[in-house]
């Protein structure tokens, strides 16, 4: 099965990196975004860095959000999901590969947005800030799971642009939260209040990808 | 190595309904086919022929009855490909790449696959992204790799369309090859003299319903066509 | 057996009389709060409406688990019913705690933990909702409930515990917390009464709207019998 | 060319009010963007007054964005627009219908969302703030012009998902500033001070819309 | 009243090359077809029909060449309706508003309209959203709309794929009847024994050149056959 993912992956990947505008996009779109938040927010950069991980993570749920629905349609296209279907032996492998590539492809962006914000606000990190590489990944699995299974159940529909984005951003505030106080936690080197954060990451990312993998094995997913 | 289909396979469909809110697209149809056997299903346009394959394909869930796949090893489940309306291809990803991702997938030789290709008809055409050709073409990837699949049954939805004549000719040897090797082949399309002249099997639909489900038989087309 | 079903589906007349008898008691017999004075009777409707709701949105996590495990269309039925009755109270819990707030904070609405939470778990539902209403076919329409029922039940102890995650405005656990409770007993009757009473309206309405959602599913399978 | 103009927008309002998420869930989409961004922006209510117009309308432009996307992906699902380009006889009837529809739509999503906005962040809004209405209207039409503009120009393309942002939320930073300047102004009752930013919302509408037109008319919008 | 197309209605295609990349998709095509004619275009999958047919349309421009339409008041252009092999249909408009909207733009009356759904054996469907209909029954609905509304030439790329034979019938009565009322019909189709019975002229494509150009003459269905 692991070949599969693997296969899978890629093939969401290489579709990806193939189209130009792709990934770059997706960084453009986080780094847009946190802009026009701060400037929405105002011009006050003590206030703008006390908000900052919280409007970093946002960007990255939209970016979840967007990408997402992006490589969820690569499959709806034309049908091709249901030749996947058909093609697997374990057909958890699906969704198993979409996470995958939806992972690395959120927290290649995470992490050049959250140093972005490090250097456009002038934070100083402390040492234990090497620890948000694994935090982003753990949170960018959270997200990549949440986004994978709703877009999944939810399958084709025209309203789906706005209906991902209504169950997605409120299922996936907790996440947000987690990820921002952590990620506050890691720049200030409080590593110890980081770790309940976590461990809170930890158990949605289990629990999206669990719900997933078990969606996808009983037949959820199609039509 | 091709994959053998075993020789006992079997789809079976009881009393198989579907609706789509209060349009019935299927009504109570039964069927059994087995290896080696191409079944016809025939009929107007909206008469039910894509539900059907969906539905024997395990592509769309019955409302009612039953859908039956048997035999080869317990364990694993029959091999079944599908080539519906929709072709199914990745607009960025190349026919070549769709092929070793197929073969990857479904455990098969990719180099067969290729040589699928050429005998289709698509060769020259291997390394272009498959959102930028024809109609045709983009058929003729589809069939081909479900035919490369190995798989031990196939189900096709109006295989001729949008093909040319070269095309044509190349995929009806390829569903006598099929047969022949022991695979179960259902072909839907709404009337196609090719087609029934091939056909063991043939189930006319209407509106849903089993006109009349024919087996092999000499004279079988002209009761069609008396009807 | 008989008997459970009776406590499960209380008539209409005993569901409306217990929310009268509790609404004429909370509003003539309890005296009125030392501090707050009149408003404070609008927690009889308040804390019971919250506490409905986690429990609606309970009976949806269980029921959602239910149909992943089992297919059975009616624990989908019971989800779907239940979510739409907890959002009707989660809406209740919001306005009667906004008018409550207007009273005693002066504000309508504040970014409180307890009270973001509360709005992000009525969104929640609503989108559970919106979802359903937008998947034309029956099963697949509950299998999506079923993933949103179970995930969005995450939700609910956050909004509970995070009073006491966070600082907040919000009044912190009086009742659910080990120990004496902290309030008058009194009171605290009238608000378990009250619990009571709107345990019954949620089973009387929960009833009524799987009524219609059974009768929906019955209408499309009446049309799947032979006439 | 009006009544091709009201029959196009006809055609897009009604497929949208037919699917019966779609209204709502743009408005929950506005909802949920807002409570969210005051989530990740943290608990703190006089930041977040502050903070608040500017919050709101970043809300709407996001979901500018996302039904204009639908709205325009309509039209492109299985070509259906060029049956529209043969058809009509003045080309700028496309591109006035589409904006008239959004316009129309986002108008709506913005009241409502000023109106929750105003509830949630407990503002007092003074008598001025009836002015809202016609600002509003303003401001989306500028929203809906850009937004047609640059999905007409990008066409049907697998990235669209996340060009659309990348190109629409710069471009739209002006419309986004000035129209939270006049929000502010017009809550605290100084018209004066919002007149200015009238003006710049006027001249912005103008512009999109001219492009736009211009655009259709030459046929730039077709492939 | 249906409009009547000017007698002096003529389309020309001047040395028209279409480049996508580095594929050549036409290389210096000619033609000149005047009204009341039937074209057909035929070559076998990628020769370039669709591509033509785009081309002459106005919907794609072409890399080199010109291409010009002629004939009525020289105000406004003559009117082009053009089926290709995507529907061009909304899912979420049924058959009747998609006419009664056209028929507005194009400024024709919609009674036609619908009396053209009812000859082309669609009218069963006309309240049924499109994104619901079978593929025959979605091409039947894009045909009926073209040829409601009242073109000075129609041109069509494939238009006999996924009917039944009800359909086929209709739509070549249809073609019939237009290039009768003086209207140029263009068709696309790789090979097609009913359509070539009936065109005035025939241009073979074959990767994007034409092959031969045949205008009206007895005899030349011999000569293609023969080349
Ligand atoms: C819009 C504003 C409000 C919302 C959304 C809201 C929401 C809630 C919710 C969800 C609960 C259930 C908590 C639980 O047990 O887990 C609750 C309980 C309660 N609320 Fe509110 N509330 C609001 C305003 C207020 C105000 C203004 C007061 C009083 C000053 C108040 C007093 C209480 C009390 C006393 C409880 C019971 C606490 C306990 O024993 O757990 N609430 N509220
Ligand atoms: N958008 C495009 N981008 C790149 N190449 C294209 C595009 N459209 C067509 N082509 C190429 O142009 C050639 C002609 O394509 P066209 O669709 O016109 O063929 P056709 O004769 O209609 O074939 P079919 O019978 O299969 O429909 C093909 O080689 C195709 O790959
Ligand atoms: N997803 C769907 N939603 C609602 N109705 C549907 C759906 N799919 C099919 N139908 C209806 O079911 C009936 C059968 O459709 P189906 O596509 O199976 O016909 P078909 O025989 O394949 O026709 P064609 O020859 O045109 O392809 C039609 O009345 C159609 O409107
Ligand atoms: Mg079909
Ligand atoms: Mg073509």
């Amino acid at each position: 099965m692991l070949a599969d993912v693997l296969a899978l992956a890629t093939k969401d990947l290489r579709i990806e990196l193939r189209s130009p505008a792709s990934i770059t996009g997706a960084l453009t779109l986080g780094l847009v975004g946190l802009v026009v938040t701060g400037l929405a927010a105002g011009p006050d950069t003590a206030r703008l860095r006390a908000i900052a991980p919280g409007l970093a993570w946002l960007s990255v749920v939209y970016a979840a959000i967007a990408v997402g629905e992006r490589l969820d349609r690569i499959d709806r296209t034309d049908d091709a999901f249901s030749v996947l279907w058909l093609s697997v032996d374990d057909r958890r492998a699906i969704f198993a590969g979409k996470v995958l590539a939806l992972t690395a492809v959120l927290w290649t962006i995470t992490l050049a947005l959250l140093g972005a914000a490090v250097v456009l606000l002038n934070v100083e990190p402390s040492p234990a800030a090497i620890a948000l590489v694994p935090l982003a990944g753990l949170a960018c699995l959270a997200l990549a799971s949440a986004t994978g299974l709703v877009t999944g159940v939810v399958g084709v529909s025209s309203q789906r642009i706005l209906l991902l984005p209504v169950t997605l951003l409120p299922l996936l505030a907790p996440t947000l939260l987690a990820a921002s106080q952590a990620t506050a936690a890691l720049i200030e080197g409080r590593l110890d209040s980081a770790l309940p954060w976590f461990a809170l990451l930890g158990a949605q990312a289990a629990l999206f990808a669990g719900l997933g993998l078990l969606v996808y094995e009983s037949g959820v997913a199609l039509e | 190595m091709p994959h053998v289909p075993p020789a006992d396979l079997r789809l079976e469909l009881r009393r198989v309904s579907k609706l789509f809110g209060t349009t019935v697209a299927l009504w109570q149809v039964d069927l059994e086919a087995s290896a080696g056997q191409l079944v016809l299903v025939q009929g107007a346009n909206g008469s039910g022929k894509s539900t059907f394959l969906r539905i024997a394909a395990g592509l769309t869930s019955p409302t009612a009855g039953e859908v039956r796949w048997a035999g080869g090893p317990r364990s694993s489940r029959p091999r079944v490909a599908h080539v519906g309306h929709a072709s199914g291809l990745y607009d960025g990803l190349t026919p070549f790449e769709h092929l070793t991702l197929s073969a990857r997938l479904c455990r098969t030789d990719p180099t067969d696959a290729l040589a699928l290709l050429e005998r289709i008809g698509a060769a020259s055409v291997a390394g272009e992204p498959c959102g930028r050709l024809s109609a045709g073409m983009r058929r003729r990837i589809s069939l081909a790799r479900a035919f490369a699949s190995d798989p031990d049954a196939i189900l096709l939805d109006e295989p001729l369309a949008a093909l040319d004549e070269a095309g044509v000719t190349a995929v009806l040897k390829l569903i006598d090859e099929a047969t022949q090797a022991g695979r179960l082949v259902v072909v839907a399309a709404p009337s196609d003299a090719r087609l029934r002249a091939k056909a063991g099997h043939t189930v006319a639909l209407a509106d849903g319903h089993v006109l009349r489900s024919l087996p092999p038989s000499a004279g079988w087309l002209e009761q069609i066509d008396a009807g | 057996m008989i008997v459970l079903r009776r406590l499960l589906a209380p008539p209409a007349l005993v569901a409306f009389a217990a929310v009268l008898g509790v609404v004429a008691v909370g509003l003539f017999v309890v005296p009125p709060d030392r501090l707050q004075g009149q408003v404070q009777r609008i927690m009889y409707v308040h804390v019971p409406s919250a506490w409905i709701a986690y429990l609606a949105f309970f009976v949806t996590f269980t029921a959602s688990v239910r149909y992943l495990w089992r297919r059975e269309l009616g624990a989908d039925r019971l989800a779907a019913s239940a979510a739409e009755v907890g959002l009707v109270f989660t809406g209740v819990a919001i306005v009667t705690g906004a008018i409550w707030g207007k009273a005693t904070w002066g504000i309508w609405w504040d970014w409180d933990p307890r009270l973001t939470t509360t709005a992000l778990l009525f969104v929640i539902y609503a989108g559970y909702i919106l979802i359903r209403g937008s998947i034309v076919d029956r099963v697949r329409r509950a299998r999506a409930g079923a993933v949103i029922g179970i995930v969005g039940f995450a939700n609910v102890p956050i909004v509970h515990f995070s009073v006491t995650w966070w600082r907040s405005l919000h009044q912190p656990p009086t009742i659910i917390q080990p120990g004496d409770p902290t309030i008058d007993h009194l009171l605290l009757g009238e608000l378990l009464a009250s619990v009571l009473a709107y345990t019954l309206l949620f089973l009387y309405l929960l009833n009524r709207r799987l009524e219609l959602e059974r009768a929906r599913d019955e209408a499309e399978l009446a049309l799947l019998m032979p006439s």
